[in-house]
């Protein structure tokens, strides 16, 4: 199963990214933002980071470069892309999900283990949880603050295209708790906080039972290899 | 060489934090005049030769593609600097 | 376009009376004397340019050379044994096996995060991180030692924000884990807070990179961001004098950092050195091209020559002298061999970073610079980058520190009384320089990367090297002002030890450091003679551990007012471990594990936390500092750490044993009971200095009843001093000092929690 | 209510990294002519009564010292919106 990790120049966490694709048992395939082609992957991942420095906004320039019209194509013929923190902007930039990303309300970039609540397990990137199970995986950014028109908004909760809500904290201002959102179809799924931080025994949050032995963000991974498998 | 200036502000019916912070720093400052601040962005565009009407639909193209996100933003003007 | 006429070194030969501004650019007219003598003439201005901010107290450390030397001189073959490159390099390289060596330095960037914190300090993490590239390694860390002016005072919040904001901006843009640091409020930094930033980067052995310009033939090329006219105050003063009409207007010390550009600049860089497209590197920072061009050219075959010409540049009036003292960021300059011109060329288009040619290694053993076709600089690099001024300051016992020492926190009585020790613990953990700095680590990314073991608020961070073998290292920093303040020479012991039991109770070994002198002005001869016996104290006490001091940075004239900062020698030690799975936790995370203090415990309390807080006190003397115990006690904790007998380990440093027993509860939320009666009748001392003293070479650990007799049996063998003082307890979610007082947990929290969200506002999460 | 619009622009001499990224990017799209972006904040600040002369110099005062930084920015219009 060959998943893709697209590395824009400012991209930061696409190894992290590649890492929990492998931990999970993939292939993982490196994709430069100056590719034309997909190299025949099955399933695509949008790595955080601050692409072009996120100066114009955040996901802006990345939205256009040239790999993004391969990856609009195929998300619109049904390809699973996921896009995590700064993926999930692009993503947002390029009207493949809806709303946008704006600067959090309190001002500063902030980076804590947040807890989730997995609303949506109908995507190939979230079949592998529980419908409402809660995950802990870190978050980290400045500009996460969700927004969307009323409409827009009443649109995503009613078609139920809400994927993660953020639970105890909102840690950046975002409407109705959102934390991550999919498409229509289901294939797209975008979320603000990290899986690909939390999916390596030592190196992810603490729980109670260990230091830094949070895993909720394998199951992510692990998912949409079951699903290109089954479909 | 000329400029020409383009301007974007958040959506009216969105919210704008930045905005919400710096009215509410701005109030403690002063008389209470200041009821409300938004922020939005201003580009000076310096351009090579002529501005040609051309070249200015092509602008407000990026302005509404590029430079802002129509989905939270409104490009507000497009015009050369004098 | 720019039509200023070039002073040539023609026309600095005719006209030897020319008035030169030197004194504008900090040069004394003894220092411009011996250009004069040197060059056989007047400097041309672009000469006189390059040697005023190579000559600067910062690049040339005139009157610091001669007491840094020490870190030279007094090495041990076991100092050296893991060294690949020591001192003088852009930073040292210390081989940590399995064919990995890692590079790490410690660096200032005082005076510009005063000015404009959030750029100064953004550009204090840029600049570090190049230093580490420019080594041929990947930076995989940064750390941040920062020094603020008192907490309530009405300039500090500008300054926080500011200087928070813009290191977690730059590092958390290069997809840098912050892996640890120290915050310090004092009203001795109110005018000039200390910004020093940490880099470590990993290499292969084979990748190993220097700084110097060999092979005559070979190209020089400057890439990554253009030359603006940022960071060059005084030279615009040497323009306006060549300049007869009008003159540019006087451009801003400040200089903008793009970190964005500097990530590309990073993979850039690490894919030319993979592609074998690179003999030597240099970074850009202070001095900018001055720099770099005289410090390849004295470090390799001795001459160049550069058409200045070919310098991009972001703003075309720049003149010839701006641009050689421009502090543009996010540049380097590389020695590239003519027949890798082109593949060098292919990688910078790649990562669409702008490159130029702008000349060549020569053997003339000049270096010489052209601007529009002519000569107008023509000097020796040496003269210019390593045979500048030195200067043997003097110095002076300080008239009052006799007095200082003399009054002994003795005189302060001292309570038996449980609820008021309470009352002492709790204002000394929310005191603000024990205080939780979440409110500062919460903006930094410790995620990114995927290979942090370590971090806020653990003693030490802690990076993976090797993802196979789990190899990794350690880091910690220190410096305690007030120690300093009281006594040089043992201050700057206390920070290395400090910092070396810090990286021993993660479980890695110590090996090397690095260190960043902030002083104030060295023309006031009591400050010298603090610096002095600083390094002084610093270089007998590596010689003592047996770890070398690989570079580092010296800061003068830190000064609010005339009045100095406490000496802060900022220490960071760098250790290793073999496999970071091994690594120890600072907090009890199981019910029912005893909890042992290692070590034994005096009446110090001079300069202690508790003598500033409870009695607003500064007097007495420092902690003594034994490096038998603290190398025994590393010993052992690194021992504890490979056999897997300990479940934790916290050091104790200031605050005492009570700062180290809160630092076990809060980490995971794990309470516990204790007693003090032992220590105390065991070490002969009172409540209070069994609570708070803060005694060096003590550690407190948890071990697992299943390991307790192991345990006694590693502290026998390695003769460390060990006395069992209390249980790690669940359920009644409180820490218990038997016969003294109780907290609860949340009451130790909200104590600990609150103090910099009362200043700064609001913790997201609370 | 009337509106006090501000404008602050990065300072000429100082890098504006955000406006470099964007010039570059509108470049790869192929605008040729585009030399160079600058990109700035444009502060619409809603007043409730009048806006007396007072008033503006108020809002010059913050202007300079709160919606922008002067060390590196300028502010370079207050106006009354039309
Ligand atoms: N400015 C900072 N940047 C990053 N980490 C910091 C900073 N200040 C404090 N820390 C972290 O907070 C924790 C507590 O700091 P400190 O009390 O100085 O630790 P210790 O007593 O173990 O030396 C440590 O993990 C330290 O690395
Ligand atoms: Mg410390």
């Amino acid at each position: 199963m060959r998943v893709g990790v697209i590395t824009f120049p400012g991209s930061l966490d696409d190894r992290d990214a590649l890492r929990a694709i492998r931990l999970a048992g993939g292939d993982a395939v490196s994709l430069w933002h100056g590719d034309t082609d997909l190299h025949g992957v099955d399933a695509i991942v949008l790595p955080g980071g601050f692409s072009y420095g996120d100066y114009l906004r955040c996901g802006a320039i990345a939205a256009h470069s040239p790999i993004m019209s391969e990856v609009i194509d195929a998300a619109n013929k049904g390809m699973p892309v996921l896009g995590i923190c700064n993926g999930f902007q692009i993503l947002v930039e390029a009207h493949l999900l809806a709303g946008g990303l704006i600067r959090n309300d309190h001002g500063t970039f902030v980076r804590r283990d947040q807890k989730l609540r997995v609303e949506n397990i109908d995507t190939p990137w979230t079949s592998g949880y529980t419908q409402g199970q809660e995950i802990t995986i870190p978050l980290k950014n400045g500009e996460g603050g969700f927004i969307a028109d009323d409409e827009t908004l009443n649109r995503l909760e009613g078609d139920g295209l809400v994927v993660f809500r953020y639970l105890e904290v909102n840690p950046n201002g975002s409407l109705n708790d959102i934390a991550g959102l999919r498409n229509a179809r289901g294939n797209v799924v975008g979320l603000m906080p990290h899986p690909e931080h939390a999916v390596e025994p030592g190196f992810g949050p603490d729980t109670p039972a260990a230091m830094s032995s949070g895993t909720d963000g394998l199951a992510m991974f692990q998912s949409v290899l079951r699903a290109t498998v089954l479909s | 060489m000329p400029k020409v200036i383009v301007e974007v502000m958040p959506k009216e019916v969105l919210l704008d934090p930045a905005g919400k912070a710096t009215a509410r720093a701005l109030q403690r400052f002063g008389d209470g005049e200041i009821t409300d601040v938004r922020i939005g962005k201003r580009f000076e565009i310096t351009i090579e030769g002529e501005v040609t009407p051309k070249l200015l639909d092509h602008i407000a193209e990026v302005a509404k593609d590029v430079l802002s996100n129509d989905v939270i933003e409104d490009v507000i003007s497009i015009r050369v600097a004098d | 376009m720019n039509d200023h006429i070039p002073d040539t070194v023609e026309n600095a030969a005719a006209t030897p009376e020319k008035d030169q501004p030197f004194h504008l650019l900090g040069l004394k007219p003894d220092e411009y004397q011996q250009i004069r003598d040197i060059l056989g003439r007047r400097p041309t201005s672009g000469e006189l340019a390059m040697y005023s901010v190579m000559w600067s107290e910062h690049c040339s450390y005139k009157s610091s050379k001669v007491h840094l030397r020490q870190f030279g001189q007094k090495v041990s073959p076991e100092m050296t044994k893991h060294l690949m490159v020591g001192m003088g390099e852009n930073a040292g390289v210390v081989d940590i096996g399995e064919g990995w060596a890692v590079t790490f330095k410690i660096e200032s960037h005082n005076h510009p995060s005063y000015i404009e914190p959030f750029q100064g300090a953004a550009t204090g993490i840029g600049g570090i991180v190049r230093d580490i590239i420019s080594m041929g390694a990947r930076p995989v860390a940064v750390m941040d030692a920062l020094r603020f002016g008192a907490i309530d005072h009405p300039d500090t919040t500008r300054v926080v924000n500011g200087v928070v904001g813009g290191i977690s901006f730059y590092g958390n843009c290069l997809g840098l884990p912050n892996i640890g640091g120290e915050t310090w409020f004092d009203s001795v930094y109110q005018a000039n807070p200390l910004v020093n930033a940490l880099a470590v980067g990993a290499l292969r052995h084979e990748d190993l990179h220097l700084a110097n310009a060999k092979g005559v033939g070979n190209k020089v090329v400057l890439f990554g961001a253009r030359t603006g006219g940022d960071g060059i105050g005084g030279a615009s003063i040497l323009a306006s004098d060549t300049f007869a009409e009008g003159g540019p207007t006087k451009r801003p010390a400040v200089q903008v950092g793009d970190p964005f550009a500097e990530k590309v600049l990073i993979e850039c860089c690490l894919e030319l050195f993979a592609g074998g497209c690179v003999e030597g590197i240099q970074d850009l920072g202070a001095a900018g091209i001055s720099c770099a061009t005289s410090e390849l050219a004295s470090n390799g075959d001795g001459g160049m020559f550069i058409t200045l010409d070919n310098v991009l540049l972001r703003d075309p009036t720049l003149t010839a002298e701006e641009i050689l003292m421009s502090e543009s960021q996010e540049r380097m300059m590389a020695i590239v061999r003519p027949d890798k011109l082109d593949a060098f060329l292919e990688v910078t288009t790649k990562w669409d970073v702008e490159a130029s040619v702008l000349g060549e290694v020569t053997d003339t053993g000049r270096l010489v610079i052209e601007w529009k076709g002519q000569t107008i600089v023509d000097v020796d690099p040496r003269t210019v980058a390593i045979d500048g001024p030195v200067y043997n300051r003097p110095m002076e016992y300080p008239a009052w520190l006799d007095a200082l020492q003399a009054d002994s926190p003795a005189k302060f009585a001292r309570s038996t009384d449980g609820d008021e020790l309470k009352r002492q613990f709790l204002a000394i953990l929310g005191s603000p320089n024990e205080a939780d700095t979440d409110w500062i680590t919460n903006q930094y990314d410790y995620y990114v990367g995927g290979n942090t073991a370590l971090h806020t608020p653990d003693g030490a961070g802690m990076i993976r090297i090797d993802e196979v073998s789990g190899l990794g290292v350690a880091l910690a920093t220190d410096a305690n002002g007030r120690y300093c303040q009281l006594d040089p020479y043992v201050g700057a012991q206390l920070a290395l030890v400090e910092s070396y039991r810090n990286v021993a109770s993660s479980g890695a070994k110590p090996l090397a450091v690095s260190d960043c002198l902030n002083f104030g002005s060295p023309e006031n001869p009591e400050v010298m003679w603090q610096f002095a016996r600083a390094v002084e104290g610093l270089a007998d006490g590596c010689l003592e551990l047996g770890i070398p001091v690989t570079g580092g940075n010296v800061s003068f004239y830190n000064q609010t007012g005339d009045v100095p900062i406490h000496p802060t020698p900022v220490v960071a030690v760098l250790g290793s471990i073999d496999n970071v799975a091994r690594r120890l936790p600072s907090g009890w995370q199981d019910e029912g594990e005893n909890i042992y203090l290692l070590g034994v415990t005096a009446d110090e309390l001079g300069g202690s936390v508790w003598a500033g807080v409870i009695h607003d006190h500064l007097g007495g003397v420092p902690p003594r500092v034994d490096f038998t115990a603290e190398k025994d006690l590393a010993g052992l904790l690194g021992a504890a750490a490979r056999e897997g007998i300990v479940t934790s380990a916290v050091d104790l440093g200031t605050g005492g044993f009570m700062r180290a027993l809160a630092d076990g509860v809060l980490r995971f939320g794990v309470g516990a009971r204790v007693w003090i009666d032992e220590i105390m009748s065991r070490d002969g001392v009172d409540s209070t200095a069994a609570l708070f003293s803060e005694t060096q070479a003590r550690a407190l650990v948890s071990v697992a009843r299943e390991d307790d007799v192991k345990f006694r049996g590693l502290c026998e063998g390695r003769d460390v001093p060990v006395v069992r003082v209390g249980v790690t307890d669940k359920r009644p979610g409180e820490l218990e000092v038997q016969g003294l007082f109780a907290v609860t947990i949340d009451e130790l929290r909200h104590a600990h929690r609150s103090t910099l969200p009362t200043h700064f506002g609001p913790v997201v999460g609370g």
